[in-house]
């Protein structure tokens, strides 16, 4: 039976809403894309598809979304749980996700969500029951103590479980997904969670697992404290961003207080500010919609550049490719050509993984980078924001010693 | 890249300005075994490690950091024969490198003394260690014209080995490096009571109190005429400088009567590879004027090329 | 918590602070904990009302979901007392929670608080005095944490 | 908030029966009553959810007062009781048999503690007292909702033990655990038993003769009935939990049987010849051998690794007991407990470079087994203290103390605390046989603590021992004469000394035997950072390792002297047995459950379980050993998913309670 | 502090807490690592001046952990010939030679330097040099086919170039001025 679905495209990446143009395909469902809620005539409706962060002004167009819809499905992490953009309410913004405003509204995590996942709740049949991440894993545990945990960059190709090698991966807390970041050589990330809460979980999980100090006497130094908690020691120092790590995607459904942090600006130089600078693709693919490619590439040349890396022969050709499907992405889009556009998605996917797996990037200089290297040299890059809810401008960032990205600011008049 | 087999020479104070010899000897054995020596242009003292190290630790590395930042600029390690230099230079250089903070606070003076930054990308090297490691006893034997006939007193001093959590060279308390080095030269080293104790010079004892550091050397030189050797042989120049002017000293206030010629290491090995004994300034020396080495040529010279 | 912000503690601004403090939830372990609290409570010495106790196993079953949970049901601080460490009576369970606190700690900072809202002491069952210590500090610390950074509720 | 209370009313249409709950308010004289306002505390109870009876009443504890609280199960249908009282280690069992005398199951009472906890604490704060209270009963109440019975089980035991090291340790353990007739498998390493003792020469502080001391135990043991011993074995594999282990070892050949009538003629045949490891190297042993003459098993055996194989043994034995054929036999057995008294070593000093110990021409540096070798009885020079180098009675002996512990350098910071009295024992008795020579010891501390210890020290002073305190910083040699002095400062006169040491003895630490790595990662037991076995809690439970039903004797928990060894294995020895004795375990199964719907199979709660209660199969399924599990809860906070969770200490159980404690208000939503 | 105190002072057998400055100590590099020390005189009993001189390396440790300012005015600690042995052979890793070397430090910024040292600082000041060139070894320099000056600091100098030595002299190694002895030339009056 056919139905009625809306599309709406609230606010930051339009990449959800991109994606949902799949819906289209081998379905008789009249689906129709509504940009710019706001000037959005109220119509009734079968189902409303909500994609892109909310914000407590969004609430007044949601409630007459409800009114007029028989069924609200919220599309993507952004509306179900906050999604990266949320990171902002670290700085005071109040990003809130689609349940404080609709009750009983459904929901597809996912980051991008997946558009099966989607049509299935269109269609109103029951979810498929889905497996743990590591239980589909392939790599090999042990599961011991780590001693220390590693930045990204300082990644190697190995079949061995990321969290036994130090790198944190939040694949424990995640569901299965059809692109996983984890088969192209990259940590999960957790836009899935298949429990609540997760980012505390993930938190207990791997404080507990950084617990592997000798035993110590009764009548050692640190035996004599009170205090054990006020030090800092090394392996927490070796978790520099405990917020980006574990809450990227569900911070204000996480039960944490609300941020106190100065905000300096918009929700996006506040979402940047404090990232490790490994981590700004992944957040800037996701900003850019289907321009990410092109953004990540910049991001990452303008890194290369400051660092003198030199890239392999193959991942400039790859590059090259990407950039052309990219193109050929965008004409799709406007064409509203679902079935290229399809092809052109798996194409990507096939040499890309998921398009926000920008970590794949970074394979052809991984090997290069060592902890020695400092990020002096590259303290100032602008890369482009081409698309999403900033039209088109120059982005200016510096980075300090820990490699967290600081002073990042969007610059409009550039381009 | 620090580029191989070259070397910058670190001169230090009482070799050049002492005991050219073994500055000559230095050279025409390091030329011989195939390596590069370049001068560094404006050293300074290295600083002492004992003296000035005592009046102000944040000085002392200033102006050993200057000093590695000349052979820095050179793209060279640094070569040195005085066990002192290189105690200072290669203890800066090891605590810079694992002390971020000191790091910033030398290069922030460094600046003031001229155009220097110390990055920390070269090593420190004492010959001594270059020949009991890199040439080895067992690499020496091709470059060799002569042997000596010799019962050597070896002093090996002691910033050479230690702290060895520092040097990572030998065993502080009873290292071989120098006596299997010298094995294939023909000299025989001979033990004697407290081989491996200090000869009392370092640490500014001489400068503060000469007498003190004359009873140090007093027991030293006891122990070693006890043994007879035909010299005493030394890695050290301040050391040399003390087993002369202290045998001297010990000659005149205690009725001694010795007469040890004092032979640097270089000097015996350039020696061996051919240098006249003229060129190797022993007759300038105060101690064993009338030395001349017991030696049996074992081949021309023009076959070591 | 730096030490400048440790400093004065007889300020007559923290009575104030002090008698605004609720509750101040303290997760004992079976062992130590409960036994110096028993200790503490027999022996009459006298701390402030507001500390609410909660018996757990060891130290190291208390997760960040337990101190949250206190925490956003209006928990002043949340302090967790396990055995001295090398004497958990489960082995390492305080080692473990020490870790998981410490990164809460970091996470605090990270959202602009202090990290004075959740901490771990240690307690001896046989000295009461001990974990009276414990509690002292614990509304000292949380005094000096509100007046420079203001309450954790005003977040939620 | 919204979203708990959801969760909290699914779980309880879950649960078969509707909570009932009744809340007593004690008094406990004017205890309680004199600070909180118990009425104000019962009504409010009164008000909350399932609540059917809360009332107060004088002495809860009283006969009264247990029969209120078994009446109102009785007749009202109370499934659940919470006792605002004392503490639960006071009365908690009190009313739990209570309520188990009426058919409850006693983990369905929850006691609030307002005594120590409230009142006696907060005398001068009445109103606060109440309110905190109020709190307490109400998230006791919470708490009750949702409690689940546990059952108390009992696992039946093998009733058999393992004992691992023959030494004085190991033997009074066996010894222990066969008299309480439990059948013992002693195995032990080395071709003999006794261990360490049986090369002593006299024992501290009584000066007794230590083989006369051990050799009853030593023959007990032997031809104890419900004892098989093993000698050269070694184990190599132990799976399951208290009460029930399985121990494979391997027992290495011997190559002569056990018809060897220890006549030696095979040894006088030998024409091999290695220094004596049982004599520390003072004395020769041929290849084919018997440690010392009184050496129990006293079979002889040979040396593989040396000999030649030139069959002269064979040939001369006259009962034909010598069999190069021997293989290496495996044996499997199930045992109930383990003791572990594999001992220690004696700190190997060559590694402190000053002292030269093994060097050439530093002969005459011994330590003080060695000595204690030399003085022995049974020693080759017939109990003379003799110059390795040249044979000669030394004249000046110094003794060293401190070598290899207290030292930083070496990474052995504890204090071995049995040199000094074994330094100052041989001290006196090297003065006592020459009384013409000069002893000294050069010592940071002296440290005798214990009965009749500073006793020894006293007599050792007026018999002439010196004493310097000082450590000596190296040991010098005089190539030309041989001779060697130690240079030490006398530090009370601040004079720095050259003692001549015809004779240098050094006091070794004691340390980790060999293979404690191997042997802890088999049995599953962890380790000290220095080394040694980790026992359960440095205090409360010295015996026990990390794991039930693993046991530790003597010095493998760390540094001991025989008497103490021999208490420690006493102890452990008392209790392996209990459980093996009783048949069974009484265990409350107060364990974690896995929810199979959310584990992952990521095995991070096996990481973190010290006692290595949680066992795992093939298909990477896991579960929780019951036997083993110690209800720590450790696994919970570990568990990514939340899908470990210990009975009645559930994330949702502690935030039922939590909620009243932190006042209520929710300030996040989840 | 007038004469009667002084003598009184100098009278004084024994100590009281007024004595002591445990806090100064504490802030040295080598912090707590010190005050581990057991005082077992390994340190001395390796000493090589100590067996000839008045230097007693375990003493001198021993005022550090007490707090004991005197140390710094005492010319023992001037006695180390820095052979490191007590550094190798410390079983608490105390690294007396630092220890004293930094207890060198803070007595001359107190000014107590010898007046042989303040020499050995001149020469650097001037030449670059602890121990400057004499002619007698230039002549030999040339003897033996070397450059008459070695090509360092003292070369340029001579030859103007730069200002190198200047910045060395003016940056490097400032000792407090000399302390004017007054107090043994009044006793020598008052005898």
């Amino acid at each position: 039976m056919a139905v009625e679905v809306k599309v709406f495209q609230f606010n930051g990446c339009n990449k959800c809403f991109t994606e949902s143009i799949l819906l289209k395909l081998d379905s008789e469902d009249k689906v129709t894309y509504i940009e710019n809620p706001k000037g959005w005539k109220e119509e009734k409706t079968d189902i409303a598809v909500i994609t892109g962060y909310l914000l407590p002004e969004d609430g007044k167009i949601l409630e007459s979304i409800t009114k007029n819809s028989k069924k609200v499905i919220g599309y993507g992490d952004c509306v179900t749980m906050g999604g990266i953009f949320a990171l902002a309410n670290q700085n005071g913004h109040k990003i809130t996700p689609l349940k404080e405003f609709i009750d009983n509204a459904s929901s597809i995590n996912g980051c991008l969500g997946e558009i099966m996942e989607l049509n299935q709740e269109i269609k109103g049949k029951s979810p498929v029951k889905l497996k743990g991440l590591c239980t589909v894993c392939k790599r090999k545990s042990t599961c011991d103590y780590m001693e220390a945990v590693h930045r990204q960059i300082e990644f190697e190709e190995s079949d061995v479980c990321f969290n036994d090698l130090g790198y944190q991966c939040n694949g424990f807390v995640a569901q299965e997904c059809k692109e996983r970041c984890i088969d192209y050589d990259a940590p999960c990330r957790g836009c899935k969670p298949m429990v609540a809460r997760s980012g505390i979980r993930m938190l207990g999980m791997f404080g507990t697992l950084m617990g592997n100090i000798e035993v110590a006497t009764e009548h050692s130094v640190k035996g004599a404290t009170d205090k054990l908690a006020d030090e800092d020691d090394d392996i927490t120092r070796s978790v520099p961003d405990v917020l980006g790590n574990f809450f990227r995607f569900t911070l204000p459904t996480s039960g944490l207080p609300q941020g106190r942090i100065p905000s300096t600006g918009s929700v996006l130089e506040d979402v940047f500010t404090g990232r490790l600078i490994e981590e700004l693709p992944l957040i800037a693919g996701l900003l850019a919609g289907n321009k990410s490619i092109s953004l990540v590439l910049n991001i990452l040349e303008a890194y290369e550049t400051g660092t003198k890396m030199e890239v392999g022969s193959c991942t400039k050709k790859i590059r090259k490719h990407l950039r052309k499907l990219e193109g050929d992405l965008g004409k799709a889009t406007e064409s509203q050509d679902a079935q290229q556009y399809k092809e052109i998605t798996e194409k990507i996917r096939k040499i890309a993984g998921n398009m926000n797996l920008s970590n794949l990037f970074f394979g052809g200089f991984r090997s290069k980078i060592t902890e020695y290297d400092n990020f002096d040299e590259y303290k100032a890059h602008p890369f482009d924001v081409v698309e999403g809810s900033y039209a088109h401008g120059c982005v200016e960032y510096k980075i300090d010693s820990d490699g967290k990205v600081t002073d990042f600011k969007i610059k409009e008049e550039a381009l | 890249m620090v580029k191989e087999k070259t070397f910058a020479f670190f001169l230090g104070c009482i070799m050049p300005n002492r005991y050219p010899g073994i500055e000559s000897s230095t050279k025409f054995m390091m030329e011989k075994l195939g390596y590069t020596i370049l001068p560094m242009e404006r050293a300074s003292c290295c600083p002492a490690p004992g003296v000035f190290r005592s009046f102000n630790k944040v000085d002392w590395m200033v102006a050993a950091a200057r000093n590695i930042c000349i052979a820095e600029q050179m793209d060279t390690d640094i070569i040195t024969v005085c066990n002192g230099c290189f105690g200072t230079l290669q203890e800066v250089d090891h605590h810079l490198k694992e002390n971020e903070d000191h790091k910033v606070l030398v290069n922030e003076k460094l600046k003031k003394l001229g155009d220097y930054e110390y990055k920390g990308s070269i090593n420190v090297r004492h010959a001594a260690e270059v020949l009991g490691y890199e040439v080895g006893p067992w690499g020496i034997e091709e470059f060799l014209v002569r042997k000596v006939k010799a019962r050597v007193a070896i002093h090996y001093g002691c910033h050479l080995l230690k702290p060895v959590s520092v040097r990572g060279l030998d065993s502080a308390e009873k290292p071989s490096m120098l006596e299997d080095f010298l094995e294939p030269l023909g000299a025989e080293s001979v033990d004697f009571v407290e081989k491996y104790t200090c000869c009392g010079a370092g640490g500014g004892v001489k400068a503060f109190d000469g007498n003190a550091s004359m009873t140090i050397f007093e027991e030293k030189m006891k122990n070693i005429d006890a043994v007879k050797p035909d010299f005493i042989l030394s890695p050290c120049p301040f050391c040399h400088l003390q087993f002369e002017t202290g045998q001297d000293w010990l000659n005149k206030n205690k009725g001694t009567n010795y007469d040890y010629p004092v032979i640097h290491l270089s000097q015996l090995v350039a020696y061996c590879m051919g240098m006249d004994q003229k060129q190797t300034g022993l007759q300038f020396q105060m101690m064993g004027k009338d030395y001349i080495f017991q030696s049996e040529e074992i081949k021309q010279e023009e076959e070591v090329s | 918590m730096t030490s400048s912000e440790v400093g004065d503690f007889c300020d007559p601004m923290d009575a104030e602070i002090k008698a605004k403090i609720k509750n101040l939830v303290v997760f004992m372990c079976n062992e130590c904990g409960q036994g110096a609290a028993n200790t503490a409570g027999v022996a009459r010495m006298g701390y402030d009302a507001a500390i609410r106790i909660v018996r757990v196993q060891c130290s190291g079953q208390v997760g960040p979901i337990q101190i949250m949970d206190a925490l956003n049901n209006g928990a002043d601080a949340v302090g967790v007392v396990g055995c001295c460490l090398g004497a958990c009576h489960f082995f390492n369970g305080n080692i473990l929670s020490m870790h998981r606190i410490k990164l809460m700690k970091k996470l605090f900072k990270e959202l602009g608080y202090s990290d004075q809202f959740v901490n771990q002491w240690t307690a001896r069952a046989a000295e009461g005095e001990t974990s009276v210590g414990d509690f002292e500090d614990m509304v000292d610390r949380l005094a000096v944490a509100i007046k420079n950074k203001g309450t954790i509720k005003d977040g939620c | 908030m919204t979203k708990a209370n959801n969760e909290a009313n699914v779980s309880e249409l879950e649960t078969e029966e509707e909570p009932r709950i009744a809340v007593f308010v004690c008094h406990c004289g004017h205890n309680i009553a004199g600070t909180v306002d118990v009425e104000k505390v019962a009504e409010s109870a009164k008000d909350l959810p399932n609540v059917v009876k809360a009332e107060h009443y004088m002495f809860m504890c009283s006969k009264t007062g247990v029969k209120m609280l078994q009446d109102s199960i009785k007749e009202l249908g109370v499934n659940r009781t919470v006792v605002a009282s004392c503490s639960k280690l006071q009365h908690g069992r009190t009313f739990a048999k209570a309520i188990e005398e009426v058919g409850l199951n006693k983990h369905k009472h929850q006691q609030v503690n307002v005594r120590e906890f409230c009142s006696w604490v907060h005398k001068n704060d009445k109103e606060g007292a109440t309110q905190k209270a109020i709190q307490l009963v109400e998230a006791g109440v919470n708490r009750a909702r949702k409690l689940e019975d546990v059952e108390t089980r009992k696992i039946p035991t093998t009733k058999a033990a393992l004992v691992i090291g023959a030494g004085v340790a190991g033997l009074r353990a066996a010894n222990d655990l066969a008299e309480l007739g439990v059948p013992v498998t002693l195995i032990e390493k080395n071709s003999t038993i006794g261990g360490h003792m049986t090369q002593l020469n006299k024992t501290f502080p009584t000066l007794e003769c230590p083989q006369c001391s051990i050799s009853p135990l030593t023959n007990g043991v032997a031809n104890h009935p419900l004892i098989d011993l093993y000698t050269l074995a070694q184990v190599k594999n132990v799976e399951g939990s208290m009460g029930n282990f399985t121990v494979e070892f391997e027992i290495k050949p011997r190559y002569v049987h056990d018809n060897c009538t220890s006549c030696g003629e095979c040894s006088s045949v030998c024409p091999i010849e290695v220094p004596s490891e049982w004599d520390k190297g003072m004395s020769m042993r041929k290849a084919i051998y018997k440690a010392y003459p009184q050496a129990i098993p006293s079979t002889f055996v040979r040396d593989k690794q040396t000999c030649i194989g030139c069959n002269s043994c064979i040939n001369v034995c006259p009962v034909q007991a010598v069999d190069f054929s021997m293989k290496t036999e495996k044996k499997t057995v199930n045992v109930g407990s383990i003791v572990v008294a594999a001992g220690f070593n004696e700190y190997d000093p060559s590694e402190i470079e000053p002292y030269h110990y093994g060097q050439d021409g530093y002969d005459d540096v011994i330590t003080q087994l060695q000595l204690e070798r030399m003085l022995s009885p049974t020693s080759i020079t017939n109990s003379e203290v003799l110059r390795p180098s040249d044979g000669r009675i030394p004249k000046n002996i110094v003794m060293i103390q401190c070598v290899g512990s207290r030292n930083d350098q070496v990474g052995n910071a504890y204090c071995t605390g049995v040199c000094c009295k074994f330094a100052i024992k041989n001290a006196r008795i090297l003065k006592e046989n020459y009384p013409n020579s000069n002893v000294t010891i050069c010592y940071i501390d002296v440290r005798t603590p214990g009965l009749n210890f500073e006793e020894l020290y006293k007599s050792a002073q007026e018999i002439g021992v010196r004493f310097i305190r000082g450590r000596p910083s190296e040991i010098l040699r005089n190539p030309l004469t041989g001779e060697l002095r130690v240079i030490v400062e006398d530090t009370l006169s601040m004079t720095p000394l050259q003692l001549k040491g015809d004779l240098v003895v050094l006091s070794a630490a004691m340390v980790p035997p060999e293979g404690i790595g191997p042997l802890g990662s088999r049995l599953h037991v962890l380790r000290s950072k220095e080394g040694f076995l980790k026992e359960f809690h440095i205090k409360m439970n010295p015996t026990l390792s990390s794991k039930g039903g693993i046991y530790l004797a003597g010095a493998i928990q760390g540094p001991k002297d025989i008497s103490e060894s021999v208490a420690h294995a006493g102890g452990a020895a008392a209790l392996a047995a209990a459980h093996l004795v009783k048949g069974y375990i009484e265990k409350e199964m107060l364990i974690p459950k896995i929810d199979y719907s959310l584990c992952i199979s990521c095995g991070l709660c096996k990481t973190v379980c010290a006692p290595a209660a949680i066992d795992v199969d093939q298909d990477r399924v896991y579960s929780v050993n019951e036997v083993a599990c110690k209800s720590c809860g450790m696994c919970m906070p570990a568990c990514p998913t939340g899908a470990i969770q210990l009975i009645n200490f559930s994330d949702d159980q502690l935030r039922d309670e939590i909620i009243p404690l932190s006042g209520g208000e929710a300030h996040c939503h989840d | 502090m007038s004469d009667s105190e002084q003598s009184e002072e100098q009278n004084r057998e024994f100590k009281t807490d007024e004595d002591f400055d445990p806090e100064f100590f504490r802030n040295i590099e080598r912090k707590s690592k010190i005050f581990s020390c057991i005082q077992c005189g390994t340190c001395t009993a390796s000493c090589e001046s100590g067996k000839w001189t008045a230097l007693k390396t375990r003493n001198i440790i021993r005022k550090v952990c007490l707090g004991d300012l005197t140390v710094l005015k005492d010319p023992d600690i001037w006695l180390c010939t820095t052979c490191f042995a007590c550094w190798e052979r410390c079983p608490r890793n105390i690294q007396p030679t630092g220890v004293i070397m930094e207890l060198r430090n803070y007595a001359t910024k107190l000014g107590n330097i010898s007046p042989n040292h303040r020499a050995v600082v001149g020469y650097l000041g001037n030449t670059g040099h602890a121990v400057p060139i004499n002619d007698i070894t230039k002549e030999r320099r040339k003897e033996l086919g070397l450059d008459e000056l070695p090509p360092t600091l003292f070369k340029y100098k001579t030859e103007g170039e730069g200002k190198e030595l200047e910045n060395f002299k003016e940056f490097m190694f400032d000792l407090p001025p000399v302390k004017e002895e007054k107090k043994p030339k009044k006793k020598e009056e008052k005898k």
